[in-house]
């Protein structure tokens, strides 16, 4: 019955956005039919659609396991993007190096400096001064991921990363780091099996790790009472920065996961900001790391459906966000609609009363 | 308007979607097959004030004045998109499939050879050894060359009112990139060269599209003395030329003809024939013509140039632009494409 | 040295404006226990709405009004959703900003073009205060500054006043610490957090609009470029109060301004715009220490309602 | 006031299921009823803290439905609360005047603080009206408490367990304002587990058992014994039925201890102490004396200054509280909801708080909930706490039922010593004739108990020697059997003498 409630809600206020956004569009001029036609055939139209669709899901499911260990820990990473580019960034610089290393091993090399990275990246400085000195980790990742991407940047713009005499990028990684796809007919669609067995076993980790472990329970007890914590033996300067840099490690593994399987270099562009869109589907999750892959596919057929919402209806790409903002913001709302329904039925009960 | 395109020494796509650029005689017409384009932005997208809103204008340009061209644009909200995007095109049969920007190569490179019937034209790269994908690369250190040789001229001999005696012109990257450093390079030389005492600031703002920011740059470059700002910073440097223009200097636009955002302010600007590339690209594609390979866009080919010059300039000056032109169109000149730091 | 330029302060000062009045506004959105990381968004469309309606009627100032009711309206919807729905806050301010970034550049481009708006666009004066201008050092700081850097200096103590020795402030500070608390003195905890999120709004539009009626007069997407991020770093770092906000607001104003002005030396210029991030850790690392939050900062109120 | 049939349910729980009450012009009328029998579920509604389901509240002969306090205060009710209403980082005048502040626009400081001055004199609470309420002890946030009801002149009192953190001499400045209430015609609700009080200050008693009244009763001619009986519904023992002890070794040996609180203040000023095995020590003193932070730094929850804890023969003084724990000090700290519990969590994760490292709640990092699901079942059924069910939130629990399931963890750890601070504070007579045994039934098995209580009478009743504190120092050490109610009242003042020594 809960659990049944906590999958309709989310599905009628997206319902909901979808009709106010339909009436939008409508009044600027598109055809709502034909814009949401191509959005879900778009996300879901075919296999290779789909495959684009579970792609662009992956990186923002694995930082939004990292934000939701930082929710579930009483802190607010906001700097996700900076940790995944730095991430990216190590997993990288590993990646064309050390090519007389084998295969598999190379490749697990670069997902660990990954997830070293991302994780050193959050939890250093943010972690070490919130335990120390308590500065806000809300200022701290924002800063430490706005220099981390300034970082990346600077070491292909001229800096020791970039690869002689071309435009600003890194060299490509050695081809046996990068993930194999999943089949050929699904090339385009850069899904690789390696990156989704990666993504799957992150949320049975992080599930495992946040409930079954005394780690976790250590971590959510942190988060939702400190003193209860110290009161229980738990120290509370420690459990920061490990829930610091767990949330970091995995925004570093995401920036791995996507170098190793999508973009096989460091290049010039910066702009993904999975950082952000992946603490809106961790929260729309509720923290839960298995709702995080609910939330994270919802956000990945948006990204991809929105993709194909402007090649195949000319709908401008500006108009996409405006949805996706309409549909996070009544999803978030989600709860007005038990309350719309009983407000609905007191009045009836009022008027039978009064009628009688 | 139309018409006056062969007067000018390169093409202007100007203001909006309803410019024109013409490298076929206006009015006509070519009742060619029936075509199917697709372009897809870098993540920039189509407002970045730069490369991709020009291939956005030479499309839509070739849409409007070619029978039988559908067209479709899509924008790339971050680099893994590029792949999926391309290929969408490719797969629902588009004939030519523009990609708008060096970062792009790698993904090219991949969607051109499982597609090999569908033709490709990467802007601001150099692919070869693939016969279905067309680079257009521009040598913009000529139209910098010769935006610098306007500043140069107009710094030494006080031709504006207004300047000071400081000598000192300003220079705002958005960042540390070739399309941007080719610009600035020339815009040094040809500086230098009418000018050699005068002194060039160089900063970068890391941004394309924070247009307070390059205010705040041009202003800061305005209080140390500079007094013409030459902005090749896509948004950003809308801000810049803003700010410059609030200040009374004056300023050097780049990519299109840029007079329009401050008449009293643009002396002239650097220009980079990106609707023109595009637009012959699709002309190629629908007539048959389509060739793989590089082409080079250069003042030679009016694939780069500089805008008309501001009212009240000297004839002399220009009378020296077009001398330099003929230099470096006949190798006379050589401009390197490497930034003095 | 480059700190006794007073450009450097010049430059300081014009841009903490945006950060400065968002951060105030989030102080007040904040105070009544409404997390509003929606400030990015109100910015912009503040930003936008001003110019547009500036372009429109050919004033600047009916622009700034049209702002403010934009902007208001907007943190309207976010108090709904905070307040009437109990929904989370920081979803709702997320979905806010990706709203308000597609539709100011949708608008934008079907209104105006990709071209980004007239430059026949009015904006608001520069002014110089008679007095202040004529003193040495202090005058070049203030020479020519946008009206709205001398209404934000105002609106920083006015709202400092406001917050900490009025009855409304007083109780705007009750319903954000402790909302049980304050309801059973009888203080309507919705109604004060409505006000303290709209007027979020107001602040945050009147920052939008600095940047694209007060420093320039047009409008580019996205132009507000984080700022209303930094904002929210800036309401934090200064404990939120407004004072603190503003104090803030300057240091990231002001390691800006260095960034710039150290440039042209060689170095990076990725490099050094670590510089404002990399000082502000310090600052926080090394003066400010720990910052607490209203108690009931991002926490529904709804106990008649469970 | 009358109250017709009044119902609240909650998902799950039937709060309130049938409430019939009328309450006449002037009379002090108790409510008494054991933890989670309703009566604050009732007290909010009366407030418009909370919709009823179904049923009827008349007030003044009219049906009223408050939909908030704000107009439950201007129909002219007033109400102290059982867990505080205060706003920590505001002034005591602040969070006394706020809803009605003087002044027009500007908040008028000068004004607010002379009329709270004048109220806490005209009621003889005594309190600084700057100081900020983080900074009080719990006794004095009472005050505060107490103060904010009366600052508005109601029609209406309503007193959700008002006197569970004062001192007896507080308790009597209370009911003598009641007393002045009475006499003004004002009327009084008056919620309270002490029996005693009850009989003392009501005129009536309704006594409420799950969620339903079952009876009203005339004051006189009530006793203890028969009300107890009628609240828990079966016959109760009032008096603590203990053997002799027979002290053992030291367990804990506390030398010239100094600590400071949180806000840097010196509370413990270098106290000695011993605690032996198999017996109860008593720490008797007014609060805010120091007695609670010398508890959280035996448990490690503050660091001392200066000084030595040892505990069964290692010096634990470093000792992190994990490490003591792990050693057997058990604790039931003074705060439930903040130290004690994770409101949020549900009671199986609640019960193993303190010991979810270790076998069977854990294996090699791995929480086994199975084994801790059975556990906590067993803890509820073993210490009654309602409602069973193991999978509810802690903060869905009344008041009481939280403290339970605190004791209920600390005792079944089979700990060598345990720290009770406050163990039966809110708790109804039956529930503290439950901890009251679990306590001596530790010292028995040859555990070290220490009791602090600002409960005079639990301290006699329960204490084999009793300290007293007083402003950081041990005064004096009685043994209990001898001590006297007027003797410990006397040194809690900080005096040592005896009778020459006059109270003021
Ligand atoms: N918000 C709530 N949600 C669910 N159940 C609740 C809620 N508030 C109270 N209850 C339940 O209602 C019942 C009555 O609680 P109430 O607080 O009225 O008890 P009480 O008589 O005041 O007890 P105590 O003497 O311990 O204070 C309890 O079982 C409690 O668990
Ligand atoms: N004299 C006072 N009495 C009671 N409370 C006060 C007093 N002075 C300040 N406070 C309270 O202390 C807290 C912090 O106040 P703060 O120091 O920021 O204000 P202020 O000193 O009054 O303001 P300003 O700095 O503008 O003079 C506020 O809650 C305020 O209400
Ligand atoms: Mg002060
Ligand atoms: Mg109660």
């Amino acid at each position: 019955m809960k659990s049944l409630r906590s999958i309709l809600l989310p599905m009628g206020a997206s319902v909901l956005a979808i009709i106010i956004g339909g009436i939008l569009v409508a009044a600027l001029g598109y055809n709502p039919v034909t814009v949401y036609g191509s959005l879900i055939s778009g996300a879901f139209g075919s296999g290779i659609n789909i495959g684009n669709t579970i792609t662009a899901s992956l990186p923002l499911i694995i930082v939004g396991l990292g934000i939701a260990i930082s929710f579930q820990s009483g802190l607010f990473n906001i700097g996700a993007d900076g940790q995944y580019w730095i991430g990216a960034t190590a997993a990288v610089w590993f990646g064309y190096h050390f090519n007389s290393l084998p295969g598999w091993l190379h490749m697990i090399l670069c997902i660990v400096a990954g997830m070293i990275a991302g994780a050193l990246w959050a939890g250093i400085i943010p972690g070490l001064t919130k335990a120390y000195v308590g500065s806000h980790e809300v200022i701290t990742t924002m800063m430490m991921s706005y220099i981390g991407i300034l970082l990346a940047r600077y070491l292909i713009e001229g800096g020791p990363m970039q690869q002689k005499g071309f435009n600003p990028q890194s060299p490509e990684i050695a081809q046996n780091t990068q993930f194999p796809y999943f089949t050929q007919g699904l090339m385009q669609s850069q899904l690789s099996l390696v990156a989704v067995a990666i993504a799957i076993i992150a949320v049975i980790v992080v599930w495992f790790l946040l409930y079954k472990t005394t780690l976790g329970y250590q971590l959510r007890t942190v988060g939702l009472n400190q003193r209860a914590a110290r009161y229980a033996g738990i120290n509370v300067k420690l459990f920061t920065v490990v829930a610091l840099c767990l949330s970091g490690m995995f925004a570093g593994l995401a920036g791995a996961v996507q170098m190793l399987g999508v973009d096989h270099r460091l290049l010039d562009g910066f702009s993904s900001n999975y950082g952000y869109t992946a603490i809106v589907v961790s929260l729309l999750a509720r923290n839960n790391p298995i709702g995080v892959i609910i939330a994270g596919l919802f956000f990945g057929a948006l990204t991809t459906g929105g993709q194909n919402m402007q090649m195949v209806s000319n709908v401008p790409a500006a108009l996409t966000d405006v949805l996706t903002g309409l549909i996070i913001f009544f999803v978030a709302c989600e709860r007005i609609i038990p309350q719309v329904i009983g407000w609905y039925r007191r009045r009836r009960t009022l008027k039978s009363t009064s009628a009688a | 308007g139309t018409g006056a395109a062969s007067n000018q020494s390169t093409t202007t796509g100007s203001n909006g979607t309803n410019g024109t650029t013409t490298s076929n005689s206006s009015g006509t017409t070519t009742a060619g097959k029936t075509i199917k384009i697709g372009l897809v932005t870098d993540t920039g997208g189509l407002n970045d004030n730069g490369f991709n809103h020009l291939a956005y204008v030479g499309m839509t340009n070739a849409q409007h004045q070619l029978n039988g061209v559908s067209t479709s644009v899509v924008q790339s909200q971050s680099e893994s998109d590029y792949v999926p995007n391309l290929s969408h095109f490719a797969q629902n049969g588009y004939n030519l499939v523009i990609a708008v920007g060096y970062l792009m190569e790698d993904a090219v490179k991949q969607v051109a050879k499982e597609y090999p019937k569908t033709d490709f034209l990467i802007i601001d790269d150099n692919i070869t050894g693939i016969p279905n994908v067309a680079s257009a690369i521009f040598q913009s250190e000529q139209a910098g060359y010769l935006a610098g040789v306007v500043a140069g001229l107009v710094q030494k001999n006080h031709e504006l009112k207004g300047l000071n005696t400081k000598n000192v012109v300003g220079v705002i990257g958005g960042q540390d990139i070739p399309p941007v450093d080719t610009y600035i390079a020339g815009f040094q030389q040809g500086f230098k060269k009418e000018d050699p005492n005068g002194k060039v600031l160089l900063q970068y703002t890391n941004s394309f599209s924070d247009e307070a920011l390059g205010s705040q740059y041009a202003q800061n470059e305005i209080s140390q003395g500079a007094d013409i700002i030459f902005p090749v910073a896509g948004g950003c440097g809308i801000g810049a030329i803003n700010a410059a223009n609030s200040a009374k200097v004056y300023a050097i636009g780049v990519d299109t003809n840029q007079a329009y955002l401050a008449p009293k302010s643009v002396i002239t600007s650097a220009t980079k024939g990106v609707d023109t590339a595009v637009f012959d690209t699709i002309k190629a594609v629908q007539s048959g013509t389509f060739k793989g390979g590089v082409s080079t866009f250069n003042l030679a080919n009016n694939g780069v140039g500089i805008a008309p010059l501001m009212k009240g300039l000297p004839q002399s000056v220009q009378t020296t632009v077009n001398q330099v032109k003929q230099q470096i169109i006949s190798g006379q000149i050589k401009v390197s494409t490497t930034v003095q730091k | 040295m480059i700190f006794s330029d007073p450009e450097i302060w010049a430059a300081t000062l014009s841009m903490a404006v945006p950060l400065a009045l968002p951060a105030i506004g989030g102080t007040f959105s904040e105070r009544t226990g409404v997390v509003n990381i929606a400030m990015e968004g109100i910015m912009l469309i503040g930003a936008f709405f001003a110019v547009a309606f500036s372009y429109w009627t050919g004033s600047a100032w009916l622009g700034l009004l049209a702002a403010l009711i934009c902007g208001g309206l907007t943190a309207a919807a976010l108090a709904w959703g905070a307040i009437r729905v109990s929904a989370d806050q920081t979803v709702l301010g997320m979905g806010i900003n990706i709203f308000a970034a597609g539709l100011t550049t949708f608008l934008l481009n079907t209104l105006f073009g990709f071209n980004g708006t007239p430059i026949s666009t009015p904006k608001l004066p520069n002014i110089s205060i008679p007095g202040l201008d004529n003193i040495p050092y202090i005058g070049v700081i203030f020479q020519n500054q946008s009206i709205l850097v001398y209404i934000m200096i105002v609106l920083v103590i006015v709202s400092h006043w406001f917050l900490f020795h009025t009855r409304l402030g007083l109780r705007m500070r009750s319903v954000g610490e402790h909302p049980l608390a304050a309801d059973t003195l009888g203080i309507n905890v919705w109604r004060i957090r409505y006000f303290g999120v709209i007027l979020s709004g107001l602040f945050s539009a009147l920052g939008g609009a600095y940047l694209s009626i007060g420093v320039l007069n047009g409008f580019t997407a996205n132009m507000t470029n984080g700022r209303g991020y930094i904002a929210l770093a800036a309401m934090i770092f200064g404990k939120w109060t407004p004072l603190g906000s503003f104090g803030a607001a300057l240091i990231f104003g002001f390691s800006t301004a260095l960034g710039i002005v150290l440039q042209g030396q060689g170095i990076s210029s990725n490099l050094l715009q670590m510089i404002p991030y990399a000082l502000t850790i310090l600052a926080l690392a090394g003066l400010v220490g720990r910052a607490v939050a209203p108690a009931a900062d991002g926490i529904p109120y709804d106990p008649r309602r469970s | 006031m009358e109250i017709v049939d009044l119902k609240k349910w909650f998902p799950g729980v039937k709060a309130n299921d049938g409430v019939n009450l009328t309450l006449r012009g002037g009379e002090v009328h108790a409510i008494l009823g054991e933890n989670g029998a309703g009566k604050s579920t009732l007290m909010k509604m009366i407030y418009g803290l909370l919709e009823p389901t179904s049923g009827e509240i008349r007030f003044m002969g009219k049906a009223v439905h408050f939909r908030s306090p704000r107009e439950a205060i201007h129909a002219g009710i007033g109400m102290v609360h059982q867990h505080f209403m205060l706003i920590p980082a505001l002034t005591v005048a602040e969070n006394v005047v706020l809803g009605d502040e003087p002044g027009r626009i500007k908040f008028d400081r000068k004004e607010a603080q002379k009329r709270v001055r004048e109220l806490s004199e005209k009621y003889r609470l005594a309190i600084d009206p700057s100081a900020k309420v983080a900074d009080l002890s719990v006794g004095l946030q009472q005050r505060v408490e107490i103060l904010k009801a009366f600052y508005r002149k109601a029609k209406l009192i309503i007193l959700d367990e008002p006197t569970a953190l004062l001192t007896p001499q507080e308790t009597r400045e209370l009911f003598s304002i009641i007393r002045g209430l009475k006499a003004e015609g004002v009327p009084v609700l008056f919620i309270s587990h002490k029996l005693d009080e009850v009989l003392e200050i009501s005129d009536r008693v309704t006594v409420m058992r799950a969620g339903k009244t079952v009876e009203t009763v005339e004051t006189k001619g009530a006793t203890p014994q028969t009300l107890a009986n009628l609240m828990v519904g079966r016959e109760v023992v009032l008096r603590v039925e203990k053997s002799d002890a027979h002290p053992g070794e030291p367990i804990l040996q506390v030398h010239d201890l100094h600590v400071r609180d949180f806000g840097r203040m010196e509370r413990v000023k270098g106290v000695n102490l011993e605690l032996r095995r198999g017996e109860i020590l008593g720490l008797a003193g007014i609060d805010g004396n120091g007695q609670f932070e010398l508890a959280d730094a035996i448990a490690g929850l503050l660091k001392p200054e200066q000084g030595q804890i040892i505990f069964d023969g290692d010096d634990i003084t470093r000792w992190s509280p994990a490490e003591r724990t792990e050693r057997g000090i058990a604790y039931v700290p003074q705060d439930r909801q903040l130290d004690g519990l994770v409101l949020s969590f549900n009671l199986v994760e609640n019960t193993i708080l303190r010991d979810f490292r270790k076998r069977p709640f854990a294996k090699n990092g791995v929480i086994d909930r199975t084994a801790a699901t059975n556990y906590t079942e067993r803890l509820i059924r073993e210490f009654d706490v309602r409602p069973p069910d193991a999978s509810r939130k802690a903060s869905e629990l009344s008041g009481g039922n939280q403290q339970k399931v605190i004791l209920a963890r600390e005792v079944s750890r089979d700990p060598l010593m345990l720290i009770a601070a406050q163990p039966t504070r809110g708790l109804d007579v039956g529930a503290i004739e439950g901890i009251h045994r679990q306590l001596v039934r530790l010292r028995d098995e040859g555990k070290g108990v220490l009791l602090v209580s600002l409960e005079l009478e639990e301290i006699l009743s329960l204490s084999d020697r009793i300290a007293v504190i007083h402003d950081g120092r041990i005064v004096d050490i009685v043994p209990g059997a001898q001590a006297t109610r007027e003797q410990i009242g006397l040194l809690m003042t900080g005096s040592r003498g005896h009778s020459e020594v006059s109270m003021s």
